[in-house]
């Protein structure tokens, strides 16, 4: 009965259906840019490991096996995940790459560089204060982690997090102003009908519930537009960048599709729904009012 | 005399909110099962009487009772139920655009929750009074004037009212039609204790009927007479 | 004599799209300046008739001619110029919501690019006629039911037109109005020299007034005939 | 007159009318993160001269006098913008610095590190040109520019100029879609009215006239709502990101003023134009066809 009643609505005015529909799935596709760039932070995170490590230099005259002890004990602290011994040989080796040299730039005298230990952190967030504990042992000459890179990267984070709720409760405010409003556009081009419905015995009840089976319908189709539209463009884009920088951590597809479909859905049904009773109940007040 | 009358207004005022003084001081009583035409110029007061008894407006001043309720106090809550129990005729029609004569017809049944079953066998008997029966699935828009008109009536009487407000339900129909309308309600009035209410221009239907007449003239009571 | 005349149907037919025959076979001329009454019952085909003159429908066959015109193949661009010819009252009204009397009443000549100063002037003189200056300024939704019939019947003649389609423009007023407001019409027709064709059901205005008169009975001309 | 025609519609249905604004004014935010994005991308291209210059390495033998001559050489080439020669010491202290290593950390015997000269390029886009210009000179015994960090920049760049305008359509086409909708809603609400008018010998360019103007009117408004909304979280956005990245080239607020004050209102003005004529084409069309 709704169903079909919602069905007229659709071929009555499709124009202001499909309207109610565009503004979810717009405000769902933000959604779901947020639902992606946080779980592409989450892998970078988790498995960034070397560029969200600490680097623990020992002063020059520890040994192998002292090292190898305090490397043990680091390993008991919650915020590390991997520690690894570099030697100075290896640490020379690794020089000699980075800055592209050949052996023979280097005076073959005396090794400069001195023992160290690379504690990786399993959260960005921990580097710190993984930091801060290395430092206080004592055992180490200087404690560094990967300055910039790492503090850029955790600024960043941390003003995604601290805004990225704010920004989220904008959206969802935005999509549930819009879709309000097209309910309320909706009703109030057929305001004339139910002020005859009231007149004719009808419940606020009963002339609500058809735009609220709309709002939800509504925000349903969206949801669902918004989640197939996302794994498109997920799909192209990520195989895209797996191509152009195979050395990045990507989400890959798989794992975006069932947070965002649930949360598409889930959303949309919500926002819809809550939309169509704010606006009726607008509406029928200001009728009531009169 | 049994206390109180089925329908009565007591020292009505309405001015409307851009001042004009629509009803001045209206006294009237009427009795359960009562016919009742309300005459008057153009812009007498007819319809904001009307509009009173169905609280589509409330009075300046005054009290409007109906079947016991004070109309102008009742709580928004309760209006559907007052209203469940009137049919009005609206002089400006106001069908369900986009829906089917069917379906504007049963529209108080449907209100109520009755079953499917049960509003096709109100609607056959009355679409068959009105000779509508071929245009059941028509929409309302494809309807004459006048047919919209007979449907109308239907629509206020289908569920057996206690109170039918018709506010000029012959305007556009022709003289048979028009006295066939006034002759259904008449009956609905004698033999199902119905109150009826009608405001009309139509002259040929006062010479035709007896009733109660009340005149309004610049929304006061001007006179308030019975024709056997 | 002078070959066509100024206002023709021939053999035209009209099948509304559900399959509702609402014309069939009209054949009728009318003269340049004259009172034709249309008449029969609900649902006979008198709006249909009107609606075709207006090109608010075309016919399913046949032409319909107006001045010289054949209304049914006038291209898009000229109905325009074409309905500046005519003044309409609809039998539902059709008055522009949200707007005021005044508003509604000049919109024929803001239509045509009048200045507001020569609109003033017709409409002012209009209003006296309908008895509505005070309510020059009112929302047309604030208006009782016969002050927005003559306010339609005033739309329809204050850019005196060659033709006025009045359907059924008294069903709202009290005898005395609608007398007054017939009188109006003929006066246009007499002094004017504007054709009109009026459809109604009021048997009092029949008998007070002469003019031609062609009866509908569905979808037919049944009788044609002149009341001096 | 038609002002206050629209002004009537707006007082008459403020949410549809302001739903046209909404609509409008969201694409406008999207083209102006681009603008802004574009504005930062060219600040980025032309500053960063440090980061997008090529390094090229002298053979050992090569004196100071000759590098001279190159250097004057590579001025004259039209994507160089400066050329700086680093001299076997200067590069020894960078290297230093870059490090954090002490003086004595390195061998004091010899400095490993060749004379090398830095050629920056106004725009990133150039470089690796610049880098194969000179290593065709032969005077080289390397080229070596940025490395990953410029060809991920490089190649982000160039996926932000392809895909931008096919974006930057698509939000066109988006908002153009909507606010042809929301007018086509806000006619066929009055559509009985249009059929009125039309029948007391209205010619559609005058029942279209109202409809164009509050289309273009509400493409303004939309506009001048954009950039004050830009121009407000541009002004506190940037001004965190010079506080928390200060070694950061990014965009000033002035420079974001008038471009996107531009491009909003006009751009929002002609789509309000366009949506309300393609609408209103679309309703006449159909009223004429029934
Ligand atoms: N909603 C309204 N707002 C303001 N004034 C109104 C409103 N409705 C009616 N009026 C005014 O109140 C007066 C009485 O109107 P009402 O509709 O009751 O007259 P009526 O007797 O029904 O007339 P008619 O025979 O023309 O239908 C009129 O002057 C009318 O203009
Ligand atoms: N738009 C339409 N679509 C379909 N059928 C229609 C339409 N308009 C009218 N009809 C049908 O055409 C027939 C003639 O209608 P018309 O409105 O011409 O009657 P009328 O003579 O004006 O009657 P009334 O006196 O009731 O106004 C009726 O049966 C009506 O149901
Ligand atoms: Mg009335
Ligand atoms: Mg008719």
């Amino acid at each position: 009965m709704f169903v079909r009643e919602v069905f007229r609505r659709f071929r009555r005015n499709p124009q202001l259906f499909l309207m109610g529909i565009l503004s979810i799935f717009f405000t769902q596709l933000i959604v779901n840019v947020f639902i992606v760039g946080y779980l592409e932070l989450d892998k970078l995170g988790t498995f960034r490991g070397d560029a969200f490590s600490v680097r623990a230099y020992f002063p020059d005259d520890v040994t192998t096996g002292q090292a190898e002890e305090v490397a043990e004990r680091l390993r008991g602290y919650p915020e590390v995940a991997e520690v690894t011994i570099v030697s100075r040989e290896q640490a020379r080796l690794k020089f000699l790459e980075y800055f592209d040299l050949r052996e023979e730039d280097l005076p073959p005298e005396e090794n400069p560089f001195p023992l160290s230990v690379e504690a990786a952190s399993p959260r960005v967030e921990d580097v710190p204060s993984l930091a801060e504990r290395l430092r206080e042992t004592g055992s180490f000459d200087e404690v560094l982690y990967g300055g910039r890179n790492v503090e850029l990267f955790l600024r960043f984070y941390q003003m995604l997090l601290s805004t990225g709720g704010v920004i989220l409760l904008g959206v969802f405010v935005f999509s549930l102003v819009v879709i309000t409003n097209v309910i309320r556009i909706s009703m109030q081009s057929r305001e004339h009908e139910i002020q005859v419905c009231g007149l004719m015995g009808a419940t606020e009840r009963f002339i609500r519930r058809p735009y609220l089976y709309e709002g939800f319908l509504q925000g349903i189709f969206a949801g669902l537009a918004a989640f197939v539209v996302t794994y498109l463009v997920a799909d192209f884009t990520l195989e895209f960048l797996h191509a152009a920088f195979p050395f990045f951590p990507w989400v890959e597809t798989e794992d975006i599709l069932v947070p965002t479909l649930v949360v598409n859905t889930a959303m949309g049904g919500f926002v819809g729904f809550l939309g169509s009773f704010v606006a009726s109940n607008a509406v029928l007040r200001g009728k009531r009012r009169q | 005399m049994e206390g109180m009358e089925f329908l009565e207004f007591r020292r009505v005022y309405k001015i409307y909110h851009n001042g004009v003084r629509a009803l001045t001081n209206i006294n009237l009583s009427v009795r359960e099962g009562e016919f009742v035409f309300l005459l008057g110029p153009t812009g007498a007061g007819k319809s904001t009487v009307m509009k009173l008894l169905s609280r589509e407006e409330v009075p300046s001043a005054g009290d409007v009772w109906l079947d016991g309720f004070r109309v102008n106090r009742l709580e928004d809550d309760h209006l559907p139920y007052l209203r469940r129990n009137m049919g009005i005729v609206f002089q400006d029609l106001r069908l369900l655009p986009m829906r089917t004569v069917f379906e504007n017809l049963v529209f108080p049944l449907e209100v109520m929750g009755l079953r499917r079953t049960v509003m096709n066998r109100y609607a056959r008997e009355v679409l068959e009074v009105l000779d509508l029966e071929e245009k059941r699935n028509h929409l309302v828009e494809w309807l004459s004037g006048g047919e919209k008109q007979k449907l109308c009536v239907g629509r206020a009487v289908i569920h057996q009212p206690k109170l039918v407000l018709a506010d000029e339900p012959t305007g556009n129909l022709d003289g048979h039609s028009a006295y066939e309308m006034v002759s259904g309600l008449f009956q609905l009035c004698r033999e199902g204790g119905s109150t009826v209410v009608m405001a009309t221009h139509n002259e040929r239907i006062l010479k035709a009927f007896p009733g109660r007449r009340v005149y309004l003239d610049r929304g006061e009571i001007v006179r308030d007479s019975f024709r056997e």
